[in-house]
């Protein structure tokens, strides 16, 4: 009873006759700490949604999806998984995108065992790239792995090579969550293999103060340092830095602390921070410009603030989309073209 | 040493920050004995409505003078629809109550000003500068000293001043205060009016310190062990009580992460106020709770 | 003499149920001693609480009648207009400021009075010459006077300005029998002298009726008796109950004027 | 006295007799009719979770609400409970997962001690230093040191299936079993201590603790053992949720979310009362979902999420303070009266007399 | 803590003295709240203890107690000396105090307070209440008998389910007596019991005193300031002022004491 009405209230999508749409459940988050990456991607992800559906769907077949709403909090996001696993006019399901290494993780055996994929971009479990240890993961564009060696590369690369990094020294400031212990043993590999010293600190939940952090860099005083960083610990982390007098500019954002919101806040000290990055921001791209003409310029765009449109996390959310929608457009060229199953989906 | 002495001075600084939100606290405490969790989104909600101002172009002032206006009213408010129904009820209700507000503050900031994170720039460098051979902020003296004068003004006008009086009664026993004539509801309004206007303070300043966005309402955890440790009636205990918490907090973090492990500042300062209710069990300046039989 | 109280057919309930005081009816003249007598829960409390509108904090409330003071209707006015407008009130428990000192408690009643810095003065000096035990302890926290004391403390509280009525809720309560002659001397001298009118709950009936001029007997929130206390001080069910006790015969000796 | 943080009084606690044929019919009715109508989502993702909450509410009824010792660090209890158990079936060989569970309560209950210490010193919200620092050490150990999530990189433990004597109970239903199983063995055992002289002596504490020394109640042994019942009942309510409820579980889920959430279990349904944190678990579980659903009602999907988030944010505030302030017992005094009422209606009771003086 | 040591004989039979003070000294930051003071309470005593206000009286029960330490001095209860007295150990010894400004458990209901005093006789670990065993229950039951025994006594069986706030003030000093009755004490320290009572109350009061000295000879040591209730109630009188022992012999000789007429009822400080 429940389910019906709970995944019924926020269905998005077009009207399509009950079980003819194909179905997203949307794990978003758009309060608490990580607001501003949750609405951001998740406006991108449905604005992209909306797109196809206003040019006729995916070979015809609308999307629907149903958002609840997890606040970053793993509970939330399973009981949330389990409220929208399933559609309410009975759409099949093609697959859950809860931008969470915990929910991710809380969600893993469930997805296994409802045949429904779990996709996690940019981010996810380092044993999930290999698909034969969980069939129904799939971490989308980098990985931790592939992240962290995109680093080294680089600063192998400034330094000249990356036999040149041998001796040299690197501080890695992470996010005391999951997902910001991920990578630590992936670093740890790759520091043994180019000879690299590193120090891991952590900053707790949510990141507001990193005095100490900060002044213990100075201290170790490398040649850079990681951020892997998570929402507000971002701009924090810059501002500090500024503070104690550690160069912007040998700073390296990862994947998540390379978005507007992470530097506009930390103002002038900011300036000069590198980040890697999958996507850039920036509304020029046709597929922008095309949800700015059919979706936001009729009103229909998802975000609160249209100022936000173009933005990293917008962006990521709508290259999301892409990849959702193209694993579908792929799955129905195997399938036929109709609401496909998690399964076939995958 | 020259290390040491920055992190203890450094720490000390920051800690002179989580005193300034503790005050919020002291403030409501001291006036209607009521622990009030609804800082922190008071300090969200206040630092939120000043920096859309002022990013919609109303000048600084004009701006500070609004957002002041608007959480008068919202001490209006809440001593109508929330204190008043609730008065001689437990401590603990008036907390959980506090709680609620929590919630409607945080909804009602984030439904008018939404989500995204705001710089805040209020014209004070963050850039390190050398006093006595040590390098600190500039930023962080400047904190230090509204932080400072704010506590010294605070504590005048709540000293010995009839209002002081008028709030220290209130809160021993409102029905005792009602029959020699004081003015329950005004006492009550303006306490939480001054609660709000050092959330403003304090908002403005945290929020040029690392943006203003959803997650200033948690840095009272930050403030909590240093208003148990300075006790909680005491505004100058505060201080005293933030720049220990401030320093021990770095030196732990500096000192004690790398042998027992990162991130022990999420937890230290509790521990220290553990240590320092032992040795006073109604932390260093507060009320003794004096109990006769 | 004008009535500066008139309490008239008032009902009063806590939590719109319990059913704490019916059909009361009684004044107070403007120079009265007014007493009221009655045992354990028969409504004293409660009804001096609702003339100085205090009865809202226990969710109590006027569910029939009217309160008026100079004439004028209670219901719409607060507790503080109240004050200002001369009523003050010694509540049943003693309820001092406990943390604060016996100093600040005197001071805060000031403060609410908007005395000026003089008459402050006065008033402190005032009440340390009447009770010279306050005055050795003026800086200590009232919470840790003896019970005594505290009571003392707070019927200065309530005098700190002559009030024009003042409501008295069983002051001599823990007091040893002397101090409680004098404070019931000093409401005495203040009501001969100064016009105080006054409203007081005793326990102790005896000393009560040596000093009131007319005395109303309740029993379960309802008047049972009323009269001047010369003729309830021999009336044969006042003194069955309220007196007429063995055990208290020297009081009643006391009591019984010459 | 409000401004002394003074011994914390609460509302009076329900007559424990009362309890005594409405909780058989209660457990007997919570281990039929969910079957009858029941569905996955109904078990997996509201009763469950509800019959957990209302063990954590009983856990911090019996410290907050008997005792009077204001905890906020309730869900590292829960914390200790769920690594515990998660070590102890892991490696101790013989320990299957329910002598498991039974183990972890009993660590939680260590730890509930060792920071019931202060408690000996400290009072009233001073000793709020004490919960919190539990809430915030406990996740920190567990997530610093490997050895506690057997050394997964993120910090998240991953449950191993429930079978129960061979059965395989690793569907909602048979979850919903194996939890109701425990938490109604476990509430029958609450309510037996409740109302003997330990429980006594628990209210005792917290109504006046210098008149319960006074009666020679030993005041130290009192709130240790009110520390140590209500972390077990924690410890095993933790245990449930890693196990039973998400099946799987990371040091941070434990926050003071989390903690806060219990808290509003048992102000909600009313501090003091064993009934009320089955109410008061059911309200918490059931009113955001209830407010989603009427959110998306009247305005439909036309409006922003973020929007709609906010709104119920601020509905469950206003809701808590609504409660406070008209029903200060909670939901268990609120459904008394209505109950009262109802039954008046129909004739089964005489309308209440007014007390007449 | 300390061992007790046993205290040379007193008077002529230190089995006779059920409680009793040696020189004890007490002060509060330079305040002299009690000098010197020795009294000698026997089994089966009434000692009426009255005083001007602020004189020491609920101070000295405080310390007869275990509430307050005293600088010098000490405490014996049955003839033993205990060096450092503490409340619970105290009523453990059999000794049970009442509270000037009530003691009672405000959230429970006048049944429990009454069992409340109970916990001091139970014999049954809380594993068994816990399991609810036979012996648990045995327990239980004879507990609520003495306990509605002890409320009748007081005519207080129809509040048994009541909370005690909801209770008139002198109902609550009753409440407060029964459950002290109820703890069967060997010594009953009664701080102000009548306070805020007519003499009718007073009177039940003073019958349900006098009826545990007379049934199973429990002494009383009484604070109270109605002279009248003292003077027929007590064996004995002892006056103090200003924390001295001013006065100390049989009422009537010591309500005659000019000393004590000034101080108590005559002139001020
Ligand atoms: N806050 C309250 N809530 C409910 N009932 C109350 C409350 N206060 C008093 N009552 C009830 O109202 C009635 C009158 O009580 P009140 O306190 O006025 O009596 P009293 O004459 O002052 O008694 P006492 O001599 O004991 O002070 C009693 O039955 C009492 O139980
Ligand atoms: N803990 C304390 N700290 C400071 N002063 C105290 C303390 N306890 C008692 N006193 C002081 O000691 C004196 C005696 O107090 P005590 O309560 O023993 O008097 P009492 O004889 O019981 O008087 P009453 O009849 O008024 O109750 C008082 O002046 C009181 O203020
Ligand atoms: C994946 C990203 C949204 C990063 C986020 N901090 C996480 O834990 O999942
Ligand atoms: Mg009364
Ligand atoms: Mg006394």
């Amino acid at each position: 009873g429940c389910q019906k009405e709970a995944s019924s209230a926020q269905q998005g999508g077009v009207t399509a006759a009950p079980g003819k749409s194909q179905y997203f459940p949307l794990q978003s988050y758009r309060v608490g700490p990580y607001a501003a990456g949750g609405s951001g991607f998740f406006g991108g992800f449905i604005d992209y949604m909306q797109l196809i559906n206003a040019q006729g769907g995916v070979n015809g077949v609308p999307l629907s999806w149903a958002e609840c709403e997890t606040e970053y909090d793993v509970e939330k996001g399973v009981e949330c998984y389990e409220r929208l696993k399933k559609s309410a006019d009975g759409s099949p399901t093609a697959a859950t995108n809860p931008l969470s290494v915990g929910i991710a993780y809380a969600t893993l055996d469930r997805s296994t065992t409802d045949k429904i994929p779990l996709i996690t971009i940019n981010h996810g479990r380092t044993d999930s790239t290999d698909g034969s240890v969980f069939p129904y993961v799939f971490p989308l564009q980098l990985n931790p792995y592939s992240e962290v060696s995109a680093i080294f590369n680089w600063i192998g690369a400034k330094a000249g090579g990356l036999d040149k990094l041998r001796g040299k020294h690197i501080v890695v400031l992470y996010h005391g969550s999951p997902y910001g212990k991920e990578t630590n043993g992936v670093i740890d590999t790759l520091a043994a293999r180019y000879g690299v010293s590193v120090d891991k600190i952590e900053v707790p939940h949510p990141g507001n103060e990193q005095q100490s952090q900060w002044l213990k860099i100075r201290q170790i005083n490398p040649e850079w340092v990681i951020l892997r960083g998570w929402g507000v610990m971002n701009p924090v982390a810059l501002k500090t830095a500024r503070k104690v007098g550690f160069p912007a500019d040998h700073i390296i954002g990862n994947i998540w602390s390379n978005s507007e919101e992470d530097a506009a806040p930390a103002g002038g000290a900011a300036k000069g921070f590198i980040s890697i990055t999958t996507h850039p921001s920036g509304t020029s791209f046709p597929v922008l410009q095309q949800i700015k003409a059919q979706v936001i310029d009729k009103g229909k765009g998802n975000l609160t603030d249209p100022k936000r449109f173009g933005t990293v996390y917008y962006n990521l959310g709508v290259v999301n989309g892409i990849l959702n929608v193209e694993a579908v457009r792929v799955a129905q060229a195997k399938f036929g073209k109709r609401p496909l199953t998690g399964e076939e989906v995958r | 040493m020259q290390f040491f002495l920055e992190v203890l001075v450094a720490g000390a600084l920051s800690g002179v920050m989580y005193a300034l939100v503790a005050i919020g606290f002291v403030l409501i405490y001291r006036a209607s004995g009521v622990f009030n969790f609804a800082q922190g989104s008071m300090i969200l909600f206040a630092a939120l409505t000043f920096v859309n101002l002022v990013e919609r172009g109303v000048p600084f002032w004009l701006a500070f003078g609004a957002t002041l206006l608007l959480l008068i009213a919202a001490a209006f408010a809440i001593e109508r629809f929330v204190l008043r129904p609730l008065s001689n009820r437990s401590v603990i209700t008036l907390f959980l109550a506090t709680l609620g507000l929590s919630y409607i503050f945080e909804g009602l900031s984030q439904i008018a000003w939404g989500t995204q994170v705001h710089a805040l720039d209020l014209g004070i460098s963050d850039d390190p500068v050398s006093v006595a051979g040590l390098s600190l902020s500039s930023f962080d003296i400047a904190a230090t000293a509204i932080a400072g004068s704010l506590v010294v003004i605070l504590a005048l006008v709540t000293g010995k001043t009839n209002l002081g009086l008028s709030l220290r009664a209130v809160a021993a026993d409102p029905l005792a205060a009602l029959s020699i004539g004081l003015r329950l509801e005004r006492v009550t309004v303006i306490a939480w009016s001054l609660a709000g206007f050092v959330a403003l303070v304090a908002g403005l300043i945290w929020g040029a310190r690392s943006g203003v966005q959803f997650s200033l309402s948690l840095i009272v955890l930050k403030a909590l062990p240093v208003l148990i440790i300075g006790g909680f009636t005491s505004i100058g205990g505060v201080i005293v009580a933030g720049v220990l918490v401030g320093a021990g907090e770095n030196l732990a973090a500096i000192y004690l992460g790398p042998t027992i492990g990162n991130g022990v500042e999420g937890w230290f300062a509790y521990g220290l106020a553990l240590v320092f209710l032992m040795a006073r069990p109604t932390g260093l300046f507060g009320q003794r709770t004096w109990a006769r039989i | 003499m004008r009535n500066i109280l008139e309490v008239d057919n008032v009902e009063i309930r806590y939590d719109q149920a319990i059913l704490a005081v019916r059909d009361i009816t009684f004044t107070v003249p403007e120079d009265g001693f007014v007493s009221l007598i009655g045992a354990n829960g028969s409504g004293k409390t409660t009804t001096l609480r609702a003339i100085s509108r205090l009865l809202e904090l226990d969710r109590g409330r006027l569910t029939r009648g009217a309160i008026r003071f100079d004439g004028k209707d209670i219901a719409p006015q607060s507790p503080h207009a109240l004050v200002a407008a001369g009523i003050g009130q010694v509540l049943e428990g003693r309820r001092c400021f406990l943390p604060m000192t016996v100093e600040e408690n005197l001071r805060t009643a000031a403060a609410s009075l908007r005395l000026s810095r003089a008459e402050t003065r006065a008033a402190l000096e005032k009440a340390f010459t009447r009770f010279p035990q306050l005055a050795d302890r003026r800086r200590t926290p009232a919470a840790l006077l003896s019970g005594g004391e505290q009571q003392m403390l707070a019927i200065e509280r309530a005098l700190v300005r002559e009030p024009r009525l003042l409501l008295l809720d069983e002051p001599t309560m823990g007091l040893a029998p002397q101090i409680a002659e004098t404070i019931l001397e000093t409401v005495a001298t203040l009501n001969r002298q100064h016009g105080v009118a006054v409203l007081i709950a005793e326990q102790n009936v005896a000393l009560t009726l040596r000093f009131a001029h007319d005395a109303h007997v309740l029993e379960n929130g309802a008047i049972r008796l009323s009269g001047t206390a010369a003729d309830l001080l021999h009336h044969p069910e006042i003194w069955s109950t309220y007196l007429g006790l063995p055990t208290t015969a020297p009081a009643i000796l006391q009591a019984i004027p010459a | 006295m409000a401004s002394l943080p003074a011994p914390i009084s609460v509302a009076p606690s329900e007559p424990p007799r009362a309890g005594a044929i409405v909780l058989p019919v209660a457990i007997v009715a919570a281990a039929i009719v969910p079957f009858a109508i029941g569905s996955d989502y109904l078990f997996g993702a509201v009763l469950v979770p509800i019959l957990i909450l209302s063990l954590a509410g009983l856990g911090l009824n019996v410290l907050t609400g008997y005792a009077g010792q204001l905890s906020l660090g309730s869900a590292a209890f829960m914390a200790i409970g769920a690594f515990a158990t998660y070590n102890i079936h892991l490696r101790v060989p013989g320990f299957s997962l329910l002598p498991a569970i039974v183990a972890g309560g009993f660590v939680a209950a260590a730890f509930g001690v060792l920071f019931g210490l202060p408690s000996l010193r400290v009072k009233g919200f001073y000793l709020i230093a004490s919960t919190l620092a539990a809430q915030f050490f406990v996740p920190w150990l567990l997530s610093q040191y490997g050895w506690f999530t057997n050394g997964s990189a993120s910090g998240v433990i991953t449950a191993p299936p429930l079978t129960l004597a061979g059965f395989d109970l690793d569907n909602p239903a048979g979850r919903y079993a194996y939890t109701l199983g425990i938490v109604a063995v476990l509430t029958v055992l609450v309510r037996n201590l409740i109302d003997s002289p330990t429980g006594r002596a628990w209210m005792a504490v917290r109504d006046m603790d210098l008149a319960a020394a006074a009666l020679g109640i030993p005041l130290g042994r009192a709130k240790l053992l009110a520390f140590a019942v209500s972390s077990f009942l924690l410890g095993i309510a933790g245990s449930l949720w890693a196990f039973t409820y998400l099946g799987t579980v990371e040091p941070a889920g434990f926050d003071l979310d989390r903690s806060f959430q219990i808290l509003f279990v048992i102000i909600l349904g009313g501090l003091g009362s064993i009934r009320g944190n089955f109410l008061g678990a059911a309200f918490v579980v059931l009113l955001p979902v209830a407010l989603s659903v009427i959110g998306g009602a009247i305005v439909g999907s036309t409006l922003d999420p973020a929007l709609l988030e906010n709104a119920q944010k601020i509905v469950f505030g206003a809701l808590i303070i609504f409660f406070l302030v008209a029903e200060p017992d909670g939901l268990t005094k609120l459904l008394g009266h209505a109950l009262r009422t109802r039954s008046s209606w129909i004739g089964l009771t005489k309308p209440r007399q007014l007390e007449q003086p | 803590m300390a061992a007790p040591q046993t205290l040379a004989p007193q008077r002529d039979d230190p089995s006779c003295s059920a409680i009793a003070l040696h020189d004890i000294s007490l002060s509060f930051g330079g305040l002299d709240v009690l000098r010197d003071v020795s009294l000698d309470v026997r089994r089966g005593e009434i000692v009426g203890l009255i005083g001007p206000n602020g004189a020491g009286k609920s101070s000295l029960l405080n310390v007869m107690s275990g509430f307050y330490r005293a600088d010098r001095g000490g405490v014996s209860i049955d003839g033993t000396r205990l060096d450092r007295l503490r409340p619970q150990r105290v009523a453990r010894a059999g000794v049970v105090r009442t509270f000037q400004n009530l003691g009672l458990f405000a959230g429970m209901t006048v049944l429990d307070n009454v069992l409340t005093g109970h916990a001091l006789h139970g014999k049954v670990g809380w594993p068994h209440y816990l399991l609810r065993t036979r012996a648990a229950r045995t327990e239980d039951r004879r507990n609520r008998e003495a306990a509605l025994d002890a409320l009748a006594s007081l005519d207080l069986q129809d509040h048994a389910d009541t909370l005690v706030s909801a209770l008139p003030y002198g109902v609550q000093k009753r409440v407060e007596l029964a459950r002290a009755k109820a703890m069967t004490p060997q010594t009953l320290l009664l701080d102000e019991p009548l306070a805020g009572m007519n003499p009718d109350e007073k009177h039940e009061m003073v019958s349900a005193i006098r009826s545990a000295r007379d049934i199973r000879g429990t002494t009383v040591v009484l604070i109270e300031h109605d002279i009248g209730v003292v003077l027929t109630l007590a064996d004995r009188l002892v006056v103090l002022d200003r924390g001295r022992v001013i006065a100390d012999g049989p009422p009537t000789t010591v309500a005659a004491d000019s000393a004590v007429i000034a101080a108590y009822l005559g002139t001020r400080h």
